[in-house]
């Protein structure tokens, strides 16, 4: 946090810029709330991971990145990355309450929001198994020579999969253009990452794989954006992987269903002071290039958006039930 | 007796068994401090302490491959998938390590392992956590496989589960752990190998096991209303398989339903009906009816859901077309 | 027509597929430079070099995800399994993937993708090394799986299994790399989907895949001697099953004997007997038997591991059982 | 190979206990000899991974154990390691041949030796899947609190398998009494180390499991029992893993089907000048430990061992055919 503190000037940002990383993170936020209450009320069922808290992480790396050459695949807390990714919000929510209009035509739900145009990739419920799938990705990407970089992000409790150390091991020999970043919010579930894992800082991973790994501060969304900047740039450059261990923290329980026992709110307060959305509003208060008024009507926008997605997805239709049988095979 | 919950009589379960033998423990995610994403594993932690209850990292293939490593040297661990869809990544470990141990090495390591959680389908979870996996491990000779419906049963196949000498596979159901019944205070074990008849009939036999048996409870009871006398045979065994039971129970009814909550194809289930279509030929009025789940992967929307899997409607009228009655 | 083997008919479907379509690549242990366990790829990685031919680390899970994820992207990987009994390191990727990534997207993504490598009993390898797994693969919505017994159609349908945009699972038998049979110099598909008469019978007839087909021919003619005539079909496809090509012969022969070398229980083979059994109720004139693997892990000793398997004298046996003849 | 000059003293070995090595060696050598041959015959069939070249690995690390409470286990290539264990030469040459009087009744064959009183645990066909069974062993021993050390070796093409990193993230967090001894011949089947791995010598992966590493010369028995005697020892006393990239080499193909084109005479010659029976028998020459005729005499005397098994194989008869159906439930 030091380091975010000493840079306050911001130069060098475009008001629009950060105007943009705002009002993604402040659509996130309003977004997961709706969602929540949704869940609330039963329109939304299952497993329902949201994102609140750790927007600055999927807001700050799409940034740094060019979607019309670049791939996103994530996990199932997806909610935040397809909205990131420049997803329509209505169709992610529609996606949610299970209606035909949903991204995935209510057959994905929550965990599986895709968007092939936004090369949005998912979504993946089978924790770890995205990171083989963003290896390939980035393996096309080596095949065709097209410039393009995948961000791969996973979780803390994903870290222990094998199916990661295949992955970056692979990528590393091949010198595939991914970013492996892992989405360190202290906890998988009910497990704090000290129970489960040898190290605390998984870059230091990446010296296994003849890679650089490095941290990074999840909380401060220009600095995801500058780590990600740089190396999306290297990757690009250099064509060879990259692993990122972003910390960060998740407000909600692990899913809808989880009191979230496992954590003091002492813990989840002093997070709470480094609010994403409440560093970079802080920074550009001090820096003049936003206003209080301005704030709040970027959080009505970002309100009414949350709300229309809602109003979408209640007016939306149903699937015809025989659809079940539809999108099993091209 | 008490009325409890499966979720309760799985708890009493492992809990009697540790007790009993400090060789079991149970592995798993989140089954210590978090006491089991399902709470089936409360009060574990606190009673036996670690090592007897062990939170894994999110690492199947691994910590199952310990448990083996574990029951090839004498403990008697009970591995806990969070759901049986996970299983997938340590299906190696099941298949080539624990089930083919005691082969590979001429009959001198035995691999007395518990493989449990929750299997089949659950609710607006879409298709990568909502399948029912029984038919891969029921295909494995080294493997026992069980199934329950009822707390009874859980408990007390559980139990004989773990006191087996060989791998087991506890298939419960992701949606049942909430489902009350009578289980007994004194001790019981419910033997491996036979299956139970839950109703007696004399018109057709309906052959399940694990959740849908209580949609062939409900179609039972409709088609009674209906002046259908219907068997409900629960197999609880799907490795063995009680055959003597369900074919008794077909050359008395002359017609089988099986239901099975798996995909059709290479299923336990088109098994079954395969194997009373071949033993009780001469005493088969109508070909033996499948009520599978759609072959199709499962949809998030819940509607869809439902009419994916088996219901006591879909069961009633393959009951119907096996009694030619429309 | 050229008489070649298996193996190089293998190789011809991955070079014309190559030669054609710049997105399809071969990856998987040894295929490039050692040019395959069992040198299916032979001259593959000289002509088309790297990225187009892929050395993988012994890594199943890892390197079939990056198949998946380059399927999505659009490339046409063939991935290559040293053999399918370490495909279940990587199962979960091609089950909770490939076969569902469409259907979690709503029908967005295709994944072209094909499985393949040397499923089945080797010889001499024990119980880790000689599993023949297709009734885990067919039992899966969203895959294709096909499998076949000569070189004509191993190359047809390798290359209509590369031409496909859904994830195509391609078994081939590790026995049979070396057998022989004709094969057209102009090109030709085979599609999936369809079964192949092997030959006419009107006595009974005997359905199988794989290897086992030519133990059925050989069976075929033993019994031709002993005056019965025996139809034979070869399915070639396992998903979807040609229920049509199935239940044509049975009502012509009015007796069925399925033979499958995975061990019986949920299986293909018990799958396909009882469809018949249900389909053909009012056809057949005897049960329909099923000639599977013993339902034990396969020993390394010849002998047992001979006697584990379908055998041409089990299958005269089946079918004599099933025409009453002894 | 510098050290192993160097200390060319070999002080503080008693004679007794060199012989041993050299004769558990030599044994090993004439029993690979004699399977190699045997096969040739179609006495034996299938894959057979023969251990020339890598004797000095289970030679020297078994030495460093306690067999009454350690444990062993292996890939396919374990001829060498059943021996080293002190299984009977005879049960392991019958097993080969399929007999009823092998270590596994015939049901295993080359990659499947078993002893379950020598503690010797297999014999694994799938690449890396003994590794988290291993794991299991220590699992079992920390529960008991035994004392006990388990030794788990696997090929350096095993490593890249996610059951590796599972497996050591486990055993470090759990504090198990596991030593993973990469028996790193340099090749997995055709394919070099550099061509699949980021990174050559494996050691490095330690720190990515807070684990410690280290590089051993595997051609020189004596520097390998020094090792494992020494980690053996830090395993006993702190009950934490640890990770050795034991360098070595096979003299024969990967199995007996494979013509070894992928490398060249000249690597396989530089090997064998390091051989490591030459190299503790020039060293116990020099040290005036051993006689070239006593030499001879334990060759004749490993010769004798072989040739013995291969008879006792032969004179044994077959399963009972029947016996296919025992073994598969306890
Ligand atoms: C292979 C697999 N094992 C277990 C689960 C159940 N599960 C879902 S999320 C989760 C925790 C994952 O934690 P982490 O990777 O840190 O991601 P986070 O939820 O914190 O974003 C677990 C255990 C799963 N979905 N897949
Ligand atoms: C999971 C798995 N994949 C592939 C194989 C086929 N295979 C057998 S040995 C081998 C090479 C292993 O090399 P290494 O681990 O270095 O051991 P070495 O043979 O050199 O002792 C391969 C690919 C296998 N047995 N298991
Ligand atoms: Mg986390
Ligand atoms: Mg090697």
């Amino acid at each position: 946090m030091a380091k975010t503190a000493e840079k306050n000037e911001l130069k060098g940002y475009s008001k629009e810029f950060l105007d943009h990383l705002m009002r993604e993170m402040l659509i996130i936020r309003r977004f997961e709330e709706k969602a929540a209450q949704m869940y609330g009320l039963k329109k939304i069922g299952g497993f329902c991971h949201l994102y609140n808290g750790q927007e600055a992480v999927a807001v700050g790396s799409v940034a740094a990145l060019d979607l019309s050459k670049d791939y996103v695949l994530t996990a199932y807390r997806d909610h935040g990355h397809a909205i990131a990714c420049g997803m329509d919000p209505n169709s992610v929510m529609a996606e949610l309450f299970g209606k035909e209009t949903g991204c995935s035509r209510g057959k994905g739900g929550s965990m599986h929001m895709f968007d092939t145009e936004k090369h949005m990739l998912g979504g993946n419920g089978i924790v770890g198994a995205q990171i083989p799938v963003a290896t390939g990705v980035a393996f096309a990407q080596m095949y065709r020579n097209d410039g393009g970089v995948t961000l791969c992000f996973f979780g803390d409790g994903a870290i222990h999969q094998g199916a990661f150390h295949e992955s970056l091991n692979l990528a590393s020999v091949w010198k595939l253009p991914v970013i492996y970043i892992v989405e360190n919010n202290h906890f998988g579930m009910g497990t704090a990452v000290k129970r489960v894992s040898a190290v605390e800082d998984f870059d230091v991973k990446a010296a296994g794989y003849n890679m650089e790994g490095s941290v990074v501060n999840g909380m401060d969304v220009l600095e995801v954006y500058e780590a990600l900047s740089k190396a999306a740039g290297a990757v690009r450059e250099k064509r060879v992987p990259l692993l990122l261990d972003v910390k960060t923290y998740r407000y909600k329980g692990h899913s809808m269903s989880d009191p979230a026992k496992y954590r003091t709110k002492e813990e989840l307060e002093s997070y709470k002071q480094q609010d994403p959305i409440l560093v970079l509003k802080s920074r550009m208060l001090d820096a003049g290039l936003l206003e209080d008024e301005e704030f709040q009507a970027l959080d009505e926008e970002a309100k009414k958006i949350a709300q229309q997605a809602v109003d979408f997805a209640e007016e939306s239709s149903e699937p015809p039930v025989s659809s079940m049988y539809e999108d099993v095979l091209a | 007796m008490a009325e409890i919950a499966i979720r309760e009589a799985l708890r009493q379960a492992l809990d009697e068994e540790m007790e009993r033998d400090e060789r079991v423990f149970i592995m798993g995610e989140e089954v210590g401090e978090y006491e089991g994403a399902y709470k089936v594993t409360r009060g574990l932690l606190d009673k036996y302490g670690v090592p007897r209850v062990m939170d894994t990292p999110i690492a199947e293939l691994g910590f199952t491959g310990v448990g083996v490593g574990a029951a090839l040297t004498g403990l008697r661990p009970v591995v806990e998938w969070m759901t049986f869809n996970f299983s997938l990544l340590a299906i190696d470990q099941v298949i080539n390590n624990a089930a083919k141990m005691r082969h590979m090495s001429g009959g001198q390591l035995k691999c007395p392992i518990v493989f449990r959680g929750p299997n089949g389908p659950a609710e607006y979870l879409s298709s990568q956590h909502s399948q029912a996996l029984q038919s891969f491990y029921a295909h494995i000779p080294g493997l026992k496989v069980v199934a329950f419906s009822n707390p009874y049963d859980a408990k007390g196949l559980l139990k004989s589960a773990i006191r087996d000498d060989n791998p087991v596979v506890v298939l419960e159901s992701e949606m049942t752990y909430g489902l009350t019944g009578e289980v007994p205070e004194e001790e019981y074990l419910v033997p491996i190998g036979k299956a139970r008849v839950m109703r007696e009939g004399a018109d057709a036999t309906l052959i399940s096991f694990s959740k849908p048996v209580h949609y062939c409870m409900r179609a039972a009871q409709e088609l009674e209303n209906e002046g259908v006398s219907v068997e409900v045979l629960d197999l609880r065994s799907l490795r063995p398989l009680d055959e003597v039971a369900m074919y008794a129970s077909v050359r008395k009814t002359n017609r089988a339903v099986v239901v099975d909550e798996a995909w059709p194809v290479a299923s336990v289930g088109s098994h079954v009906a395969w194997l009373i279509s071949k033993n009780c030929f001469d005493d088969l009025d109508a070909p033996v009816e499948l009520v599978s789940s759609e072959d199709v992967p499962m949809p998030y929307n819940h509607t869809m859901e439902l009419a994916v899997q088996p219901s006591s409607d879909k069961i009633v009228a393959a009951v119907k077309r096996a009694a030619y009655m429309d």
